[in-house]
């Protein structure tokens, strides 16, 4: 093991340990509130960091495979977010 | 006859009646006539071989693994019932057919009479207890129709139940003491059974089975203290009562107890169960029907009383006793068939059968006079009658019978009952007959026509032969005790004869006789006396108790199935964790074999996040919406989680399957409330959170053991990753699984899918025509809304992807067999894509662009993998048998074209179709009538006024 | 230094880069005490910080040599996606009430989120 | 010929985007990817054609590729400019802004890219469209000067994309 | 390999959608093809019934794929004619809905009818333990949608508490199946079956959770006490042909209970002995009180005979606890009875609504079709009470006599001697109050919508009352067949070397069939 | 590890028997999706816990994890996301018509035929 990698595992760590922290603090957003529009927004957060974190996760495994995973949350984790907000807005999410 | 036909006349011959109704009243009762008379006469024919003194046998399997076959005999004792059922029941038919009146139902009435004839006959027929079983309970159940024939009075509805309800819980108990002798015998033949009288009396359950047959016997019989069913049961119309309770359902129990009589007498047992309880009933019945203004009451409890006089005598247990009964039961049948006639065609003809407003009758009805006095003497047990004969040697037998070491006990209440029985029989002649002509009966009676008087005055005729010239059926009875004692007994003197001499027998006769009169000398005072002293009411008590019984009933049952789903899954799920607790406690645990892998900081991070939103969600899950978005993080930690544990296809899933589900969430709350109320209390609470923590310290005790344990022994997943490509062609293992190996459950899965879209499509239309439908209309947001339905923003957005999102989903869809995705996913993700439209551009404007039919898609998703499934029976090959091959089309790279594809395509549509068209039916709820049609996907959009000068307001016109 | 080396430490340091940013983000949102100043932190430095890790994953793969580079799809998502959520948050804070109210717009009479006819 | 181009791409662009994804989705660059991508390039854009029935009528490729680059340098910048707001400037000393951009671009497509790039750069959101689509409000984490803002967002990028969707 | 077996399941499967894509808007033609696919299935039940009827065993490789690795579908006597019991329910059932316009009443019956079948069917036929919970699965979202078909609120509320409770129901069956899986590592019923015969002394309490958990599950099904509030509510509040063909789903989960408890867990295993001897009996016995309590608690009708289905199912219960080749032989007698007698019930109960309106066990004027409701009611009681002549009785019979030699034989004979007592008591008081006492109620003017029902809804209550005669009337034949049923059940040889010794797709062996 | 997953199985279990125990529907409907979570973990972990290894076949690999389990849970996900559905569907109908979301029906406990 060459020190790059010694340095790359140091910062995958690193990166982990951030992207977890980073979840906890959303996490307090989410229940700290105050408003709803401030929790919708910690979700928002957390499904961006949760893909974060598996790309991560995907490196520090080795694992290829976690692409599509990620890819789909990118693709995918904004709809909740939208329906949310629109249930706060319209009440009907289709209308 | 064979006795098989004999038995199945009545029944069979009970589909006549109801057919021959609209022919008259007098074809009906032919026809059952006939039936009658054919069984009696084919019983006739069997005479001969009884007189022999063989027992005609007939058999048929019918349940030989259990012993229950169609096996019928015919000795003297079945042959005697039978003959004064048959007899006695064409007599009835045809009185029958003279009292029923034009509003009554003929065709019923003798489709119910007839089923019970046939269920008699069965009885008295049967050779297997099991057989004799069905047929008691059916005459249980034939005369629970008889007795409340008048179903619109509310006496004969409560006597028949009264009656079913008695009777039947003898028959009950019955069932246990029949199959207990048969257990014992290891055989439920009676030719078997009557032949191990030893065995049987050493038999440790012998007292069981003899308590149980017993209490059929009583409740049948009408035996103390069962004996109250049966004057209610007078409510039925007289052939009925005439007929039951003479000749043939009370005498039933009396029948049985003979039957048994060769395995059970001569034990102190059944000596002392039996023969006090005859005697108790004797007397009770004939002090009760003293009092008893109804005539049918009063013969009523008469027949009580006899029933307790015979089965007194069978309680002895001698021969001379059983000669005696069997002797009296002939009797008891003629003159009381006669006296219940006669007590009809009183009541038929004065319109009342209430004793204090007759009297004087003998002027009037003359003939019926003549028949109801020869009768009531006999029964009174005056001589040259037959009742006279028999009575006498009860008396003699009772003079013999030492009870409870007492040598007077018996006789003296023997002395009693025969008194009073005497005593009432006086009165029925006299307060009825005799006296001075009366003018203030509700109806001016007279004697009736032949046809009503007849049948009795044949029995009466019967009454007076056997007095006088008991020869005449010496013979007969000493063929039928015989056929009672079996080899039990042995018969040694005639005894059957008017004059025996100055016996002690002779001396209780006339106390009983002179006491007789001499008490109805004294009935004003004593009636007064009976009428002011408290005695228990039966019909008040037995519907006090049923009532209690309904009410206990009710109380055990209302509370506990209140309607209270939270109590029913608490119950469930303390019954699952305590049987979970005792499988555990009761097994064996041995030391984990697998180490626990470290975990680092990320896990720990996710485990508490999913930890903590799990928490919150439980504290904070009455803002509604809040819960949602916490879900919302579980889902998404357990997501991460799965990619974290190598299960990437289970994340995607869980990731798209999470989404979907707070669409259908929220389309959902929109129509519930936003907040839920606190309702329950702390201690609810904390109860609720017991049992809570319970479960999930089970479920985390049991994940925990399984994760530190192995399997016994390798998994059959190991054949799977060893032949997924091989024999799957794909290197996602979890999708050939899916597909190919378990590609069964996977179209079970899909048509669970499908079932759920139609069911939520079904139950929204059910809701829109509905009276829901007005409400929905007049739905008032509970919330204030926002304007710009359809944001610029985001319709530009999703419908710049979504053509990638299909691309993605194309994608996901065909990697899948490789690479996590497959069919499932893709679906999802495409269905996404489409609701991203909806919720973008609207309902309307969106499903205006989207003209396919998503039950359609659904169908076409079912079948399309359900025909890849058949298209292997082609091949010759099991249902969903994969195949597949690699191919070249320069210039792409190798293909790989499978059938699990096809298969997966058709899991692709049942999902998209599915999802689409539970979506689109929860948001059809919430289109109001005055939702607008946008022809516009997006609301505000400057380039239209550019273009269009004028018109550019699209706002919905609310 | 090969190229698989550089690949590698300009991996780590695109993912320290990358984390730091998330970091940030989530400490604005959290400390931010007015909810559209919140919505800055995260959807933006979110961009960034995702997208440093995307490149830090990039870099890696091709310090394996299996050059990858579908990273950048989820990066275009995220691009495309990201200022739709934060839109819809907006209107909400803005529907709300619960930040300071707008200015009216200079063209039109209100703003669309205000624009409801029927309260 | 032009007839034969429209049917098979009406919506070029779109194809494009649609074969470049797949190629990345496969992550692996060969002939048979490019042509199966440009097949579906073909086919997805004519699915989904229902869904777009005012599409702009021009749009300059080349300048979008230069408009991205930008917006990509401009995010980077901005990142680490907020990065040290959220770290260095206390709760009370920020001062966030609404400001109102009058909107020359009309088209919907247009609209949305600016709102895009405004949100994507730190430091600005792009909160609500007015009622008719004519001024785009936007809010700002931390300025002195919100004109300025506002005409540094009009000259720098609204100007260019009245170019590219004209 | 023939796949004879397969078509019970794949004909509905295909039948349905094919339903909702052809005909979605034609009753008639729907009745027409519903009807046709039942006989169908009838006759497919039949012809299995027979190819078992020597003893052999039916097994079906789905996929091709050889036990344990892919799902094996396997008809042994047991299954097929539980098989049969469901397809000739169905045609009666069937017969009703349409006699009596139920299936107009709301969308979708016909597809959901023949998904409802499918769901049962495999549910018989798999040889799979999780595939069995993907079968349960299907007939339980059926289900559902019949239960809740046409609408209306109280059927509604109903219906919320219905299907919450079998979500908690499938959810224990997944923890069940993972607790299995976990311990043995396989999901064929077979190598279950061998597998669980390696589990050492040393280490049990892990297989006898997972046998435990497996048994609630079933018995919720089977509604035993206290897992069966579930069914009173539902079985009243749904529409009637669909209570009656729910009469079978509480015989799925005997089925399991018998199929599990007889060959992977069986009476004499080691590692689960003594695990369900302690209360599954009692809590039989407590089934058949409650339910029989219940019936002369009821102040409807519908909920009389719901609970009348709580008690026969604690009779089959009873027997089926004795873990005795007679008690399961009595067992499959008694649910081939009470599927027949409570369906016809429920019927009945519909009859009674259309002829007056409620099921109110209260005194109103005669009905339309007063005294052929009451005759076919009549005959409904007498065989759920178990008296004679029908079919009931001797199912009781059979039970008492299995019981003879039990520990709680005294229990037994009491419980269900005085059940049958109470019962009595209490479809007396319902039928006299119904059917008689409104002789004696003045005549109003008939309740609106009220209507005489029609000849096709007679002669549906009619056909299950045959069968149930025929049952009785052969009742020694049909016996015999269930003792050797049973007794196949307790030596299950074959079924075990033809499930796992016959090769599939890559086994090592060639196929040897085709 | 397996002491995180299996405790956090416990706590989804805990909460979702919890909130399945509440008197509204939607509560309810919350509780049992995570009884869902819960189960569907429960029945991943049958397969034991492996990290880094997803069953996808590759040249170098070794070790897979399980995949049995996860193709179980894959169906059951399916499954219980149309349960999910229809569960949904039916309280929203009931609440509909009664304007009530009580689980509990307590006019069946007053006799059942005083509900007209
Ligand atoms: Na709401
Ligand atoms: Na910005």
């Amino acid at each position: 093991m060459t020190s790059a990698d010694g340095l790359f595992e140091i910062a995958l760590i690193i990166a982990l340990i951030a992207l977890a922290a980073g979840q906890i603090l959303s996490m307090a957003r989410l229940v700290i509130g105050p408003t709803v529009a401030d929790r919708i927004l910690a979700l928002d957060t957390m499904v961006i960091n949760a893909l974060g974190l598996i790309v991560v996760l995907g490196i520090y495994q080795g694992v290829k495979v976690y692409f599509e995973v990620a890819l789909l949350v990118a693709m995918l984790g904004f709809v909740s977010t939208v329906a949310l907000a629109r249930f706060i807005l319209r009440g009907d999410i289709i209308e | 006859m064979s006795l098989f036909l004999l038995v199945a006349l009545p029944f069979f011959g009970a589909l006549l009646p109801g057919i021959m109704n609209s022919a008259g009243r007098s074809a009906c009762a032919g026809v059952t006539f006939t039936v009658s008379l054919a069984a009696f006469v084919g019983l006739l024919t069997n005479l001969p071989a009884i007189l022999a003194g063989q027992t005609v046998m007939a058999r048929i399997d019918w349940m030989p693994e259990l012993g229950l076959n169609f096996t019928l005999m015919l000795d003297g004792l079945g042959f005697f019932f039978a003959l004064l059922i048959l007899g006695i029941g064409m007599l009835i038919i045809v009185y029958g057919r003279n009292y029923l009146s034009r509003e009554d139902n003929m065709g019923e009435f003798f489709t119910y009479l007839l089923l019970f004839q046939g269920a008699m006959v069965g009885i008295v027929m049967s050779d297997n207890i099991l057989l004799l079983l069905v047929f008691w309970e059916l005459t249980s159940l034939a005369s629970f129709l008889l007795i409340g024939y008048w179903k619109h009075l509310a006496e004969g509805r409560q006597g028949a139940r009264m009656a079913l309800t008695v009777t039947g819980m003898g028959g009950l108990s019955m069932i246990g003491g029949m199959l207990i002798l048969g257990q014992i015998v290891g055989s439920y033949d009676l030719s078997v059974i009557l032949q191990n009288r030893e065995a049987i009396q050493a038999d440790p359950m012998f007292l069981p089975a003899l308590i149980l047959i017993l209490l059929g016997c009583f409740t049948k019989s009408a035996q103390f203290p069962f004996h109250f069913w049966l004057p209610h049961a007078m409510a039925a119309p007289t052939p009925v009562s005439a007929y039951l309770h003479s000749a043939t359902m009370v005498k039933a129990g009396i029948f049985l107890m003979a039957r048994m009589w060769p395995v059970f007498s001569g034990t102190p047992e059944w000596f002392y169960l039996v023969t006090s309880a005859g005697l108790i009933t004797m007397v009770l019945g004939a002090v009760i029907a003293l009092f008893k203004h109804d005539l049918k009451s009063l013969l009523a409890f008469s027949t009580v009383s006899h029933l307790g006089l015979i089965t007194m005598l069978l309680g002895t247990g001698t021969a001379f006793g059983a000669l005696a009964a069997v002797f009296h039961i002939l009797n008891h049948a003629t003159f009381k068939a006669a006296l219940f006639m006669s007590a009809g065609i009183v009541d038929h003809e004065a319109h009342t059968r209430d004793i204090r407003r007759l009297g004087g009758l003998r002027h009037l009805m003359p003939v019926t006079f003549t028949i109801a006095t020869v009768a009531a003497l006999s029964m009174a047990g005056i001589p040259l009658l037959n009742g006279f004969l028999s009575k006498e040697m009860m008396l003699e037998e009772a003079h013999h019978t030492v009870l409870f070491g007492s040598h007077w006990l018996v006789p003296v209440m023997a002395t009693v009952g025969s008194l009073f029985s005497a005593a009432y029989c006086f009165r029925f002649i006299g307060h009825t007959f005799l006296g001075p002509v009366r003018d203030d009966y509700p109806h001016k009676p007279h004697d009736p026509n032949a046809g009503m008087w007849l049948p009795p005055a044949l029995l009466a005729v019967l009454v007076v032969v056997i007095g006088v010239a008991p020869f005449l059926v010496q013979d007969f009875v000493f063929l039928v005790a015989k056929a009672v004692m079996g080899d039990a007994a042995v018969l040694k003197t005639k005894y059957i004869k008017i004059w025996h001499g100055l016996t002690p027998a002779l001396y209780m006769s006339l106390i009983a006789v002179f006491g007789g009169l001499a008490v109805l000398m004294l009935f004003k005072p004593l009636s007064k006396i009976w009428e002011t002293t408290p005695r228990p009411e039966a019909k008040v008590i037995f519907e006090a108790m049923i009532a209690a019984f309904v009410r206990l009933s009710q109380v055990l049952t209302h509370p506990l199935h209140n309607g209270s789903f939270t109590r029913y899954a608490m119950i469930g799920v303390i019954a699952m964790i305590a049987a979970g607790y005792h499988a555990y406690a009761t097994g064996t645990v041995a030391a984990p074999v697998r180490a626990i892998q470290s975990a680092g900081p990320v896990p720990i991070a996710g485990w508490a996040m999913l930890v903590a939103a799990t928490c919150g969600l439980v504290i904070m899950h009455r803002q509604r919406l809040l819960a949602l978005i916490l879900i919302g993080i579980v889902g998404l930690m357990v997501s991460v989680g799965f990619v974290y544990l190598s299960a990437p296809d289970l994340a995607m899933t869980q990731f798209t399957v999470e989404v979907v589900t707070i669409i259908l969430l929220l389309l959902a709350l929109n129509f519930l409330p936003n907040q839920t109320p606190v309702e329950s209390t702390t201690l609810r609470r904390t109860r609720d959170a017991v049992v809570s923590v319970a479960a999930g310290l089970a479920t985390f005790g049991l994940a925990y053991h399984y994760l530190l344990r192995d399997f016994i022994d390798p998994s059959i997943s190991e054949f799977h990753l060893a032949n997924s490509y091989k024999g799957g062609g794909g290197t996602n293992v979890v999708n050939v699984i899916l597909v190919d190996f378990r590609g069964f459950d996977t179209f079970g899965e899909i048509i669970v899918l499908g079932i759920a879209a139609l069911l939520i499509y079904a139950l929204t239309e059910a809701l829109l025509n509905g009276p829901v439908r007005r409400r929905l209309l007049n739905r008032v947001p509970d919330q204030p809304r926002s304007g710009d339905m359809h944001p610029m923003m985001m319709v530009v957005v999703t419908r710049v992807i979504m053509p990638v999102v299909l691309l993605v989903g194309f994608y996901i869809f065909l990697r899948g067999h490789n690479e996590p995705g497959g069919g499932f996913i893709a679906g999802l993700i495409v269905s996404i894509a489409v609701v991203m439209q909806y919720m973008a551009s609207g309902f309307s404007w969106a499903s205006a662009r989207l003209k396919y039919p998503y039950h359609g898609v659904i169908g076409a998703g079912v079948l399309v993998a359900g025909l890849t499934g058949i298209g292997s029976w082609f091949v010759g090959k099991p249902f969903l048998t994969s195949d597949f091959t690699y191919v070249r089309i320069p210039p792409f790279y190798k293909f790989e074209l499978a059938t699990a594809a096809l298969f997966d395509l058709g899991v692709f549509l049942a999902v998209v179709g599915a999802v689409m068209l539970s979506l689109e039916s929860f948001s059809r709820l919430a289109r109001r009538a005055d939702s607008a049609e946008n022809e516009h996907p997006m609301d505000i959009d400057p380039s239209r006024a550019v273009s269009a000068e004028g018109s550019t307001d699209m706002k919905e016109g609310n | 230094m090969t190229l698989s080396t550089i690949a590698t430490l300009g991996a780590a340091l695109s993912l320290l880069i990358g984390s730091g940013f998330v970091l940030v983000g989530v400490v604005g949102l959290l400390k931010f005490d007015d909810p559209m100043t919140r919505l800055h932190a995260p959807t933006k430095v979110g961009t960034m910080g995702i997208g440093m890790l995307l490149l830090a994953s990039l870099l890696a793969s091709l310090a394996k040599g299996e050059p990858s580079i579908h990273e950048l799809l989820i990066m275009a998502f995220l691009f495309v996606t990201a200022p739709v959520s934060a839109n819809f948050i907006a209107k909400v804070t803005i529907h709300r009430r619960t930040c300071e109210t707008p200015p009216a717009p200079q063209k039109d009479s209100t703003w669309s989120t205000l624009d409801t006819p029927d309260t | 010929m032009v007839r034969v181009y429209n049917w098979l791409f009406p919506h070029p662009l779109l194809t494009l985007i649609l074969a470049v994804v797949w190629v990345l989705l496969q992550n692996d660059v060969t002939a048979g990817m490019v042509v199966f991508g440009i097949i579906l390039g073909i086919i997805i854009p004519r699915i989904t054609a229902v869904w777009w029935p005012d599409r702009p009528k021009s749009f300059r490729m080349g300048k979008m590729f230069t408009y991205s680059l930008m917006v990509l340098w401009d995010i980077v910048v901005s990142n680490i400019h907020v990065a040290w707001i959220v770290i260095t400037v206390p709760n009370a000393k920020l001062r966030p802004a609404w400001i109102v951009i009058p909107l020359d671009v009309k088209h919907p497509e247009a609209i949305t890219v600016l709102a895009g790039t405004i949100t994507l750069t730190p430091g600005t959101v792009s909160a609500d469209l007015s009622s008719q689509g004519n001024s785009l409000l936007v809010h700002v984490l931390h300025t002195d000067d919100p004109d300025a803002v506002r005409d540094d967002i009009k000259n720098r990028y609204e100007r260019r994309l009245l170019e590219i969707f004209s | 390999m023939t796949h004879w077996i397969i078509l019970p399941i794949v004909l509905p499967a295909f039948l349905a959608p094919f339903i909702v894509l052809a005909a979605r808007y034609h009753i008639g033609i729907q009745r027409v093809f519903s009807v046709a696919g039942v006989l169908a299935l009838i006759g497919l039940a039949a012809s299995l019934v027979w190819q078992v009827s020597d003893g052999s065993v039916i097994y079906y490789r789905l996929s091709n794929w050889a036990a344990p690795f892919g799902i094996v579908l396997v008809g042994d006597r047991l299954s097929t004619l539980m098989v049969l019991l469901t397809a000739v329910l169905a045609l009666f059932v069937l017969l009703y809905a349409i006699g009596s316009d139920w299936d107009k009443r709301g969308r979708n019956f016909h597809a959901l009818f023949q998904f409802q079948l499918m769901g049962i069917l495999g549910a018989f036929l798999t040889g799979d333990i999780f595939n069995l919970f993907v079968f349960f699965e299907i007939l339980l979202i059926a289900s559902y949608g019949l239960m809740i078909h046409a609408g209306g609120n109280e059927r509604l509320r109903a219906g919320v508490q219905y299907v919450l409770f079998n979500l908690i129901g499938s959810t224990l069956f997944l923890f069940a199946l993972g607790a299995l899986y976990a311990e043995t590592g396989t999901l064929n019923m077979a190598d279950l079956a061998v597998r669980v015969q390696g589990v050492g002394p040393e280490e049990t309490a892990g297989i006898r959770i997972a046998a435990v958990l497996l048994l609630l599950v079933f018995a919720i099904k089977a509604a035993v006490v206290p897992l069966h509030f579930w069914l009173p509510s539902s079985y009243a509040e749904a529409p009637a042909p669909v209570a009656a063909l729910f009469a079978i789903m509480t015989k799925v989960g005997a089925y399991a209970i018998i199929r599990v408890y007889t060959m992977i867990f069986p009476p004499e295993l080691e590692a689960t002995a003594g695990l369900f001897g302690v209360w599954l009996l009692p809590a039989a016995l407590v089934s058949l009180a409650i339910g029989m309590i219940g019936v002369l608690a009821a102040r409807k009708l519908d909920r009389l005979i719901a609970f009348s289905i709580i008690g026969s199912m604690g009779m089959v219960m009873i027997a089926i606890s004795l873990f005795t080749p007679e008690g399961i032989a009595a067992a499959l007698y008694y649910i081939v009875h009470s599927t027949l007698a409570g369906a016809a019930l429920f019927l009945i109960a519909d009859l009674v609504r259309t002829g007056r309106g409620n099921l109110d066990l209260t005194a109103q004027p005669p009905m339309a079709g007063t005294y052929m409701t009451a005759g076919l009611f009549f005959v409904g009681a007498i065989a759920m009470a178990g008296l004679p002549p029908l079919s009931g009785f001797l199912g009781k019979l059979l039970v008492l006599d299995a019981s003879y030699d039990s520990a709680l034989m005294v229990w037994v004979w009491a419980i269900v001697l005085g059940a049958s007592l109470i019962s009595v008591v209490g479809f007396a008081r319902a039928g006299s109050v119904v059917f008689w006492k409104a002789l004696g109620t003045p005549e109003t003017a008939p309740v609106e919508g009220t209507q005489r029902p029609s000849t096709l809804s007679y002669a549906a209550v009619g056909g299950l009352f045959a069968l149930l005669i025929a049952h009785t009337v052969f009742a020694g034949k049909v016996h015999g067949y269930t003792t050797e049923i049973a007794a196949e059940l307790f030596a299950h040889d074959t079924y075990l070397s033809t499930v796992l010794d016959t090769p599939g797709k890559l086994s090592d062996a060639k196929e040897g069939d085709h | 590890m397996e002491l995180l997953v299996a405790s956090a199985i416990g706590v989804l279990t805990t909460a979702g028997v919890y909130l399945t125990l509440r008197l509204r529907t939607f509560p309810v409907i919350l509780g049992m999706s995570l009884l869902t979570y819960a189960v569907n973990v429960f029945l991943f972990a049958s397969g034991r816990l492996t990290i880094g290894a997803p069953p996808i076949l590759s040249d170098g690999a070794t070790t897979y994890t399980d995949p049995l389990p996860q193709a179980l849970v894959l169906t059951a996900i399916v499954i219980s996301f149309g349960m999910t559905a229809v569960v949904v569907m039916i309280s929203l109908g009931a609440y509909l018509g009664s304007d009530d979301d009580h689980v509990d029906d307590p006019i069946e406990a007053a006799g059942s035929e005083v509900r007209k």
